[in-house]
């Protein structure tokens, strides 16, 4: 038996995670990493939640982010790419033409 | 055997499918378009397809009152039509009908490749349509999604020019994460409630017993949404990514996307009935409104200043939401509506003009670039005047009538402070717009600007745009009375009519 | 009941005659414009007559209603005209003397390239006099009272590209609206407190009051407050100052305005309130005062002149101050009586003086003068009656007048008498200095006809030498002087054997309204002379009033006696004189520098002050710039807004982590709160 | 010939029919010359409608006539409501008459841009007519701000040098300070759920509005700071002489003659129609300032080497009358503050278009570029020495009366007003006879000006009629006062009331 | 048999949470991206012990294999190398961090004490292939369809963004008659 408050606060760990890596980290790829991690500690709520109400309804939504995810992903890279094609880097600190 | 009947009733009739209409035939003309697109020479693709995804917007609102003849629950209850999500679906897919209107002449010059642009514009339009009826967070998610992935993509649309890309980089990443927030949020309103359907979120909360959890998620979910509206604290990325994406496509998403998002924000926040949520409306809405207008005070980038000025008047629309006492929620959810559709009216035109006139490479959106266009185009800079007067709240366009609208409400939920630092902001915010009609008409342009004759296309779109503006203005009556009865559908239904509340599982294992 | 006298023609008829001339006069020759402007004023002497023959059939005071004017709430001023024997005296006069003075500038301004505009501003100021005149209640009397203002505005600025003329005009009008500042005031305490205008209900609501004798009141504020009007518009101190000044118009108008005329308004507006006047002792006396000492100032001032007309400006103030100590001293029959006298032999003695200029080619300084006796015979005879009568020599206009006023100026205290006196003495020193000046011994002035001043008309005549001026200007020279020399005899005081015509005529207007016993205590020596008119003199009055009368006159010759020592019989001793007291003289010469203290005092101070403290003190740096400043300060913080927006995408996730931490923070405070 | 059929809708008429005229122009091709007559047809078309109000204005009777009244929109419940009294009747036709007088004076001095320039100068004129009908708070908010945007183009555009400045400072002053009157017409609405001025007076009076005398002191200084500013009263006026300076010569006659008068016959209408106690509470302050206004304005007046400031700042002094005699409470001192408004309409009307024509031939306002003008320019100095003087209040022409009645109606409510605001009779007499004489007499100082040409035919017209208003006006006064007067009475009765009840007290 | 629940709770955790924090430190992104695909694999076993098998599933079939996979194959095409350690902002340390640590442990607290739930046994709630098919064809009929657009907007979205791009469009401003 373990309390489902563990799961929430795993997830939650994780997401913080995804969060501080958005801050901190300087690599495109990396901070788009941290966001799929953010979104992986959400699924296990999500998960957990429909353990705690015996809803199939969270697992399915994990099925949804899942697929969204994997939309963002294709998504998400093309722009990176595209990005890199104009500036040459893949660093975030470098890509502010557009400011005040 | 129940689980059979609930099978049963699960599968969708034909009548589910009319009220999915309007986004049945935007898929279909998107694919068509994507279809086409193949076929269709390099040369003339951008006017053909246009044309094409012009028709589908236009059949689209064709099916959209058709849609509304029948309305109701569909798809066991991950839709609803009402006279809310008919009014926002109608009012999305005209954004998007106008958008493609005015984006021939700008396609042609980028050389963008317009199948994917027009398709894109249909698909988001679906998914902005499907958040807009959506009862159901998942389905809302989806919808959210779609819409955003697709402004993301447009927003890029100009890949050999880095501010393109960067704008649609900023945009993305920085969706995402609020994404994420948002979802969080729907977790842990999951867990707090143990469905993910509104009605019945709306009568668990109702009917007492609302968890620290509830309003966690509250948070987290105004969160993302705040970021889809782009209200202060979370405005920031807004003059970075209209600046940098295709003029039209900020027309566009400036207004559609925005326009769905509010209708979400409006269902989770009276048809939830949000928890505690007063004080963040009145902070957010205060904070929106002064940083918007400060902001915009010394812009003179055209587009980054309309950016700013759309973060001031989300904080206005915002207004509306605060309101306190449920016998003031219809007043203040018709006026968050007109406004919508006001500013999508005058914002979609003023955005046309701009795009217009930057012309090839958007080279031109410095307010010294429109130096004397009164002198050089005066129909034009008409055009842009009346929006920009609409925008500052000048009688007799839409934008004044929409802003004393929600003030009004304001005031009628006692809203005092909120509302002076709304009309006095109002009033500062009127000078940038100025400062565009007074280098228009008061400054004699010192070098050569370049003008493109207006198409055939454009003209529709500003005569449309122009139209609605001061049809809202001058005869707000049809519209208002339109808003408050969907206002009505909009509140939350008594818990008497409850369906099954979702109880906890015995703990014990088994 | 009365007939329909149609006083309303008088003042119109001089308008129609402005208007005419003012429109069409620039195209018409000039006999078309002599004959509308003289015309129209003489049909408005004539009416006058008529209605001076029908007078004695009229039940007084006639009074005569012609149209709304102003009507609000219950307040309500009308165009309505008022005739007793007072406006009847000043309606002769004005239309008289008025009309004489058309036909003298048909002369005198014949060959002035603005002939038209003369008769047209001449008439305005006839319409406006008239009104005045005529007016039943004091708002429409205002009118008449700005309109003349008006008028002599445009007439001393009439050779308006003389920069000097042009200034005295202004000053004329500014420093007469200071006058009517007080003016306004009086009459919105008359409607504050008796709710109209209009003399009859205002009169009938103060007769009943009885005298503030104890202090300074109602009537007494009223009274000096419309006294300050009558200063402005009879030049008296403080508000002399413009007089002078105005003699810059052309000759004809310091005539009929600045003597005959305008200037008497303030005595006529203060007899015409004598039943308020009578009930404030207090500010009759300051009229007297006033009257006493602005006598004596401005003759005083009037030795030191040399500027024929200026000397005759000075007169006129010091003539005007006798008057206004007649008013003061409750005899205001004797004033009016002045005022008649006056404004024959002060009228005569400009146009002889404007006949003199006019000879000698534009000069008006008298040391360029001199020895014109036979050049100019009719100016030189008629100006000499008027001297004499200014001079009080008996027999003469205002000998009668003036010894009048002495005479009850000493029943009210004996100091008014002392100056008045001394003024008669001083008056015809000056007035003999300016005779014996102009008109005896050598010719000082280069050859006329040269080098005369541009500004002055007559540079433009072809002829050179002195000459006579033509008939059209000396017949009224003529009938004036008649006038001047036996227009006192309608007032022959008792004393000297006559039983006071005058007087009697214009009892029934200031017979005393008081009633009888605050007659006797509070009027003491006034409710005499009130018998007086009763016609019951007593003995002993009748032999002092005599030796007074001895007194004054041989003041007055004692000013003569002078004159010829100092000017005819040994010229050179005024030098002498001046040598010895430099400092006194040269005070005296600049007119105890009254301007320059005014100036200095008051409008400097006022322009700087305006300009660096108001304008660009308080408006520009203080207002304006707290706008701009908070302009700018709104353009500051929008630029840290701006600074915001740092374009780094990862700043941007910690606004939306930090804004999103605020809200959990609070969404869940909010929760755990209930 | 009987037009009472006409009445329900003639006000409608009278308001719409400028704007009618400017939708045409945008349709006309761009010849000036057509436009030019086209807009004066215009508005001497919507003159003639104004007359027949005067004309068939009941005046002994109250209240508003000629009203109509059709629902507009039905929630907010806003109402096409539209009434006049004798007190808006004569600022109605003071548009109407100026408007014309406007096309006038720029028939020639405006030669860039003409269609835009008589198309705003149209739009305006509505917008100037609708505030003075309309009786529904909204639809006068409407036509207030609708005002805003012509004039400031109008300065922007057709302005001298400065012009974008003062288009900014005159736009953003006014917008600030009307939000707050936003605010207030709000909070009304708020509580009665009606834009009726008359239902919401009623409501007041008989004490039918919830939670009102908390509040009343906010409303009140919420439309009193709007029209503050626009009147303008003392420490607000600074928008005025630049924007005067800079504005086009039909721009300032408009700005002078009715968009300052809006302030004060808001000040009449609302403040006191709406807040009687307010008003009287607030009274003392607000005479302050209108005095200083009086004092202050001539005093600066009459140091300005610019004409058109000069002028400006006499219009801040003048409407510190009006402002004075509105807050005095007497029935003279109203009927006075109506007259002035009209007075001083016609008559800085006048000056503007004078100033305008000297302008025009030498395209400077500075007095010190000329002097001694009266001999090159006779008829035009004749004109401008009569506009000065019916400016400076002598007895006979229109700027007495008001000012007469204005200062005994200050008196009666204390003297010391009175007695203040008459030394502005001094002020004016001095800034004005000296900026005469500094511009007309002595010689001719710049020989520039002895080439400069009279004043043309369509310049008489425009002006001379200033001059015939301003000297009937003078004449025959109790042709406006006697529909003014029982106009003022109705408005007096509340503060009857109050005195009443002091006395009970 | 508690205790091994727990246990494998707590290992699983143990692999995410590290795999998480590995993330942060990593400076190489193909390190990152293996050690996210650790915290997926860990994931899928906190889920089978939920009983989401199917989810599990998914989970290990698209998440680590599809989609790290295109991670790994796009940091493969951009070659990214170590990322440099700029000083690019400093809000994002100053409020960011701060803002992330108050809200994580709000949350924390939240959902330790006020989340109302109990313990769970292992696979409390069967999450089978065909019961939830069943849902996402019958109650998420809808959504699953509309995930489709999703895609196709997706494979668009990639296909305009990452294929090459035109000659630079200083292209002379092609006049549109109508």
């Amino acid at each position: 038996m373990v309390p489902i408050s563990y799961y929430l606060v795993l997830s939650g760990i994780l997401f913080a995670c995804g969060v501080c890596g958005f801050l901190i980290k300087r690599n495109i790829i990396t901070i788009f990493m941290s966001i799929e991690l953010m979104l992986n500690g959400v699924n296990l709520s999500f998960v957990a939640f429909a353990a705690h109400w015996h809803q199939l309804a969270g697992q399915v939504f994990v099925f949804f982010v899942m697929v969204v995810a994997a939309a963002e992903a294709a998504v998400g890279l093309a722009i990176i790419i595209a990005v890199y094609r104009t500036r040459e880097t893949l660093n975030v600190d470098q890509v502010n033409l557009l400011k005040l | 055997m129940t689980l059979l009947l609930a099978q049963m009733q699960a599968i969708p009739q034909s009548v589910d499918y009319v009220r999915i209409l309007p986004e049945l035939v935007l898929s279909l003309f998107g694919i068509l378009v994507m279809v086409l697109d193949p076929l269709v020479d390099e040369g003339k693709s951008q006017k053909t397809l246009g044309y094409i995804g012009f028709i589908g917007t236009i059949t689209a609102l064709l099916s959209t009152w058709y849609m509304a003849q029948s309305p109701g629950i569909a798809f066991s209850s991950i839709v609803r039509v009402d006279s809310f999500s008919i009014f926002f679906t109608f009012l999305v897919i005209a954004i998007a009908a106008v958008v493609i209107l005015s984006s021939f002449e700008y396609m042609a010059v980028q050389r963008i490749r317009a199948g994917e642009y027009y398709a894109l514009i249909l698909f988001s339009v679906v998914g902005m349509a499907l958040m807009a009826s959506a009862v159901e967070l998942v389905m809302i998610f989806i919808g959210l999604e779609i819409s955003s992935i697709s402004t993301y993509i447009l927003a890029g649309f100009r890949r050999h020019e880095a501010s393109s890309s960067e704008s649609s980089l900023k945009y993305f990443l920085l969706g995402s994460f609020a994404t994420a927030f948002f979802l969080y949020g729907v977790a842990l309103m999951f867990g707090g409630t143990g469905s993910t359907n509104i009605d019945i979120i709306s009568q668990k909360l109702q009917s007492g017993n609302v968890g620290l959890l509830v309003y966690a998620a509250m948070a987290m979910m105004f969160v993302g949404l705040g970021f889809k509206v782009a209200i202060a604290p979370f405005h920031i990325w807004t003059p970075d990514v209209y600046e940098g994406a295709p003029a039209p496509v900020v027309g566009f998403m400036s207004t559609a996307p925005k326009a769905a998002a509010f209708a979400v924000l409006l269902r989770v926040v009276f048809a939830i009935n949000a928890p505690g949520r007063f004080w963040f409306l009145w902070v957010a809405a205060a904070l929106s409104m002064t940083l918007g207008n400060i902001g915009a005070l010394v812009q003179s980038n055209v587009k980054r200043l309309l950016a700013y000025s759309s973060i001031a008047h989300a904080g206005y629309l915002l207004v509306a939401f605060a309101m306190t006492t449920p016998e003031n929620w219809a007043a203040g959810i018709s006026a968050a509506m007109f406004y919508t559709a006001a500013y999508a009216a005058m914002n979609v035109g003023a955005f046309a003009v701009v795009s217009h006139f930057a012309n090839s490479g958007e080279r031109y959106v410095n307010l010294e670039d429109y130096e004397g266009l009164a002198r050089s185009s005066p129909l034009l800079a008409a055009t842009l005047t009346i929006f920009l007067l609409s925008l500052i709240g000048i009688p007799i366009t839409g934008g004044f009538f929409a802003k004393f609208y929600v003030f009004s409400a304001a005031l009628r939920a006692n809203l005092v402070w909120l509302t002076l630092i709304g009309v006095v902001n109002s009033a500062i915010g009127a000078y940038y717009y100025l400062r565009i009609i007074v280098v228009m008409y008061m400054r004699e342009s010192r070098k050569e600007v370049p003008v493109n004759p207006v198409s055939f296309g454009l003209a529709t779109a500003l005569a449309v745009s122009i139209l609605a503006t001061l049809y809202l203005g001058i005869l707000p009556n049809r519209i208002l009375q339109v808003a408050q009865h969907s206002a009505q559908d909009l509140l939350p239904q008594p818990p008497a009519a409850a369906a099954q509340i979702p109880q906890p599982a015995p703990t014990s294992a088994h | 009941m009365n007939p329909d006298l149609k006083l309303w023609l008088i003042p119109i008829l001089p308008l129609a005659g402005a208007a005419v001339n003012g429109f069409f006069g620039k195209k018409s020759s000039r006999q078309a414009v002599t004959i509308v402007g003289l015309f129209f004023s003489g049909a408005a002497f004539a009416w006058a007559l008529g209605v001076a023959f029908r007078f004695s059939s009229l039940e007084l005071p006639y009074q005569e209603y012609l149209a709304h004017w102003i009507r609000s709430g219950n307040f309500s001023a009308d165009f309505a005209f008022y005739l007793d024997q007072l406006s009847l005296v000043m309606l002769l006069v004005v239309t008289g003397v008025g009309f004489l003075i058309h036909v003298y500038s048909v002369g005198y301004m014949w060959d002035d390239p603005g002939y038209y505009r003369f008769f047209s501003y001449l008439n305005l100021f006839m319409f406006f006099m008239l009104t005045l005149v005529l007016a039943n209640n004091y708002l429409l009397m205002f009118i008449g009272w700005e309109g003349v203002g008006l008028a002599s505005y445009l007439l001393i600025g009439f050779w308006f590209t003389k920069d000097s003329a042009a200034s005295a005009g202004k000053k004329a009008f500014i420093v007469n609206r200071i006058g009517d500042f007080g003016f306004l005031i009086g009459l919105f305490l008359l409607i504050q407190h008796f709710g109209s205008l209009t003399f009859t209900q205002v009169f009938d609501q103060v007769k009943p009051m009885s005298p503030e004798t104890a202090g300074a009141g109602l009537l007494t504020t009223i009274g000096i407050l419309l006294i300050v009007g009558a200063c402005g518009k009879s030049a008296q101190i403080p508000l002399y100052v413009w007089l002078p000044d105005a003699m810059e118009g052309p000759t004809p108008v310091s005539a009929l305005i600045h003597a005959a005329t305008m200037v008497t308004a303030g005595v006529y507006m203060v007899s015409r309130s004598h039943v308020i006047f009578e009930r404030a002792p207090i500010a009759l006396t300051i009229v007297a005062v006033i009257g006493t000492l602005t006598a004596f100032f401005a003759a005083t001032i009037g030795i030191a002149q040399t500027d024929i007309k200026k000397v005759l400006a000075y007169s006129t103030v010091s003539q005007l101050g006798y008057m206004f100590m007649a008013c003061g001293v409750g005899a205001f029959s004797a004033g009016i009586f002045h005022l008649m006298t006056h404004a024959f032999f002060k009228g005569l003695l400009f146009l002889a003086a404007g006949s003199v200029i006019h000879a000698v080619g534009g000069e008006q300084d008298m040391r360029r003068m001199g020895g014109l006796r036979t050049k100019l015979p009719w100016t030189f005879w008629t100006m000499t009656a008027a001297t004499l009568a200014i001079a009080g020599i008996p027999g003469l206009a205002g000998f009668f007048s003036k010894d009048e006023i002495l005479w009850r100026a000493y029943q009210a205290s004996w100091a008014y008498w002392l100056v008045g006196v001394v003024t008669a003495f001083i008056t015809s020193f000056y007035m003999f200095r300016l005779w014996f000046m102009t008109f005896f011994g050598e010719y000082r002035g280069e050859a006329a006809g040269h080098g005369a001043p541009a500004h002055d008309t007559h540079a433009g005549h072809g002829h050179g030498g002195v000459h006579e001026s033509p008939k059209v200007m000396v017949i009224p020279l003529a009938i004036l002087a008649v006038l001047s020399v036996i227009g006192g005899y309608v007032g022959v005081p008792g004393s000297l054997g006559g039983n006071n015509h005058f007087d009697h005529f214009l009892g029934p207007v200031f017979r005393s309204t008081l009633p009888p016993e605050s007659a006797q205590t509070q009027m003491g020596e006034k409710g005499a002379t009130e018998q007086t008119t009763e016609g019951t003199e007593p003995k002993e009055s009748a032999s002092k009033e005599l030796m007074f009368t001895g007194i004054s006159v041989a003041a007055a010759f004692l000013g003569l006696a002078l004159a010829w020592l100092l000017y005819y019989r040994s010229p050179d001793l005024p030098h002498r004189i001046v040598q010895r007291i430099a400092g006194l003289y040269d005070v005296v010469c600049h007119k105890y520098y009254v301007d320059e203290i005014y100036a200095s005092l008051i409008v400097k101070p006022l322009v700087n002050g305006s300009t660096s403290i108001l304008w660009q003190g308080v408006d520009r740096k203080v207002i304006d710039d707290t706008v701009n400043n908070a302009a700018d300060g709104a353009r500051h913080v929008s630029d840290e807004v701006r600074h915001m927006q740092s374009g780094n995408l990862r700043s941007y996730a910690g606004w939306v982590a930090a804004g999103s931490a605020v809200l959990i923070a609070y969404m869940i405070w909010w929760g755990v709160a209930r | 010939m009987n037009t009472d059929h006409l009445s329900p809708y003639i006000l409608t008429l009278v308001t719409f029919v400028p704007l009618a005229g400017a939708l045409l122009l945008v349709l006309l091709p761009r010849r000036d010359r057509d436009i030019r007559i086209f807009s004066l047809v215009v508005s001497l078309l919507a003159f003639g409608l104004s007359l027949h109000l005067p004309v068939h204005l009941h005046r002994g009777q109250p209240g508003f006539q000629f009203e109509i009244d059709k629902p507009w929109i039905s929630s907010p419940n806003i109402h096409y409501h539209m009434g006049i009294d004798g007190i808006s009747v004569w600022l109605v036709v003071l548009t109407t008459f100026l408007t014309p007088l406007c096309v006038l004076i720029s028939w020639k001095s405006v030669h860039d841009r003409v269609k835009e320039f008589f198309i705003l100068l149209l739009i305006l004129e509505t917008a100037l007519i609708g505030v003075f009908t309309s009786l529904d708070l909204f639809l006068f908010y409407f036509f207030w701000e609708a005002t805003l945007i012509p004039m400031a183009l109008l300065i922007g555009i057709f302005g001298h040098e400065r012009k974008v400045y003062a288009a900014v400072k005159f736009f953003m002053y006014t917008m600030i300070a009307s939000v707050f009157m936003l605010a207030a017409i709000l909070w009304l609405y708020a509580q009665t759920h009606s834009f009726d001025f008359v239902t919401i007076r009623d409501a007041i009076a008989n004490h039918r509005v919830p939670n009102f005398p908390a509040a009343a002191q906010w409303l009140f200084l919420g439309f009193f700071i709007a029209f503050a500013v626009k009147v303008p009263l003392f420490p607000f006026h600074t928008w005025l002489p630049d924007a005067h300076v800079e504005a086009p010569t039909a721009g300032s006659v408009l700005l002078a003659g009715v968009l300052l008068k809006m302030g004060t016959y808001g000040m009449l209408r609302f403040n006191l129609g709406l807040f009687p106690d307010q008003a009287r509470s607030n009274a003392p302050w607000i005479i302050a300032l209108a005095l200083i206004g009086i004092i202050y304005g001539a005093l600066v007046a009459m140091v300005q080497p610019n004409m058109k400031k000069l002028i400006a700042y006499s219009s801040v002094s003048h409407l510190g009358f009006v402002v004075l005699g509105i807050f005095s409470f007497t029935t003279a001192g109203l009927n006075g503050a109506m007259f002035v408004m009209l007075a001083h309409g016609v008559s800085t009307g006048g000056l503007f278009m004078l100033a305008g024509v000297l302008h025009e031939r030498r395209h400077t306002y500075e007095i010190s570029e000329f002097g001694g003008l009266a001999s090159p320019m006779p008829v035009y100095a004749a004109s401008f020495l009569f506009i000065v003087l019916a400016s400076v209040g002598l007895p006979l022409l229109n700027g007495f009366v008001g000012e007469f009645l204005v200062l005994s109606g200050a008196f009666q409510a204390k003297p010391l007003y009175g007695v203040l605001a008459a030394t502005g009779v001094i002020w004016s007499a001095c800034y004005l006879l000296w900026m005469f004489q500094r511009v007309f007499y002595g010689k001719v100082t710049h020989p520039v000006n002895n080439a400069v040409s009279d004043l043309l035919g369509f310049e008489k017209a425009a002006i001379w009629s200033c001059a015939v208003a301003a000297l009937v006006m003078g004449v025959a006064p109790i042709m406006w006062l006697a529909a003014i007067d029982p106009a003022v009475q109705a408005a007096l009765t509340p503060f009857a009331q109050l005195v009443s009840k002091v006395v009970v007290q | 048999m508690v205790s091994i629940h727990l246990i494998l709770f707590l290992a699983f955790g143990a692999v995410a949470a590290a795999g998480a924090i590995n993330l942060l430190v990593q400076r190489h992104p193909i390190n990152a991206a293996l050690s996210l695909i650790a915290v997926m694999a860990a994931l899928a076993g906190e889920y089978m012990l939920l009983g989401a098998e199917f989810v599990a599933a998914v989970q290990v079939i698209v998440y680590a294999g599809a989609i790290m996979v295109l991670f790994v194959f796009v940091i493969m095409l951009l070659n990214a190398g170590v990322e440099e350690q700029t000083k690019g902002s400093r809000v994002a340390i100053v409020f960011g961090i701060p803002g992330m640590l108050l809200g994580s442990l709000l949350i924390a607290w939240v959902v330790l004490k006020h989340s109302g739930t109990g313990d769970v046994a292992v696979g409390p709630l069967p999450g089978a292939p065909n019961v939830i098919g069943q849902l996402l064809f019958h109650e998420f009929l809808l959504p699953f369809e509309v995930t489709s657009i999703l895609i196709l907007i997706a494979i668009m979205g990639s296909v305009v963004l990452a294929s090459k791009p035109p000659v630079p469009g200083s292209t002379p401003a092609k006049k549109v008659q109508d």
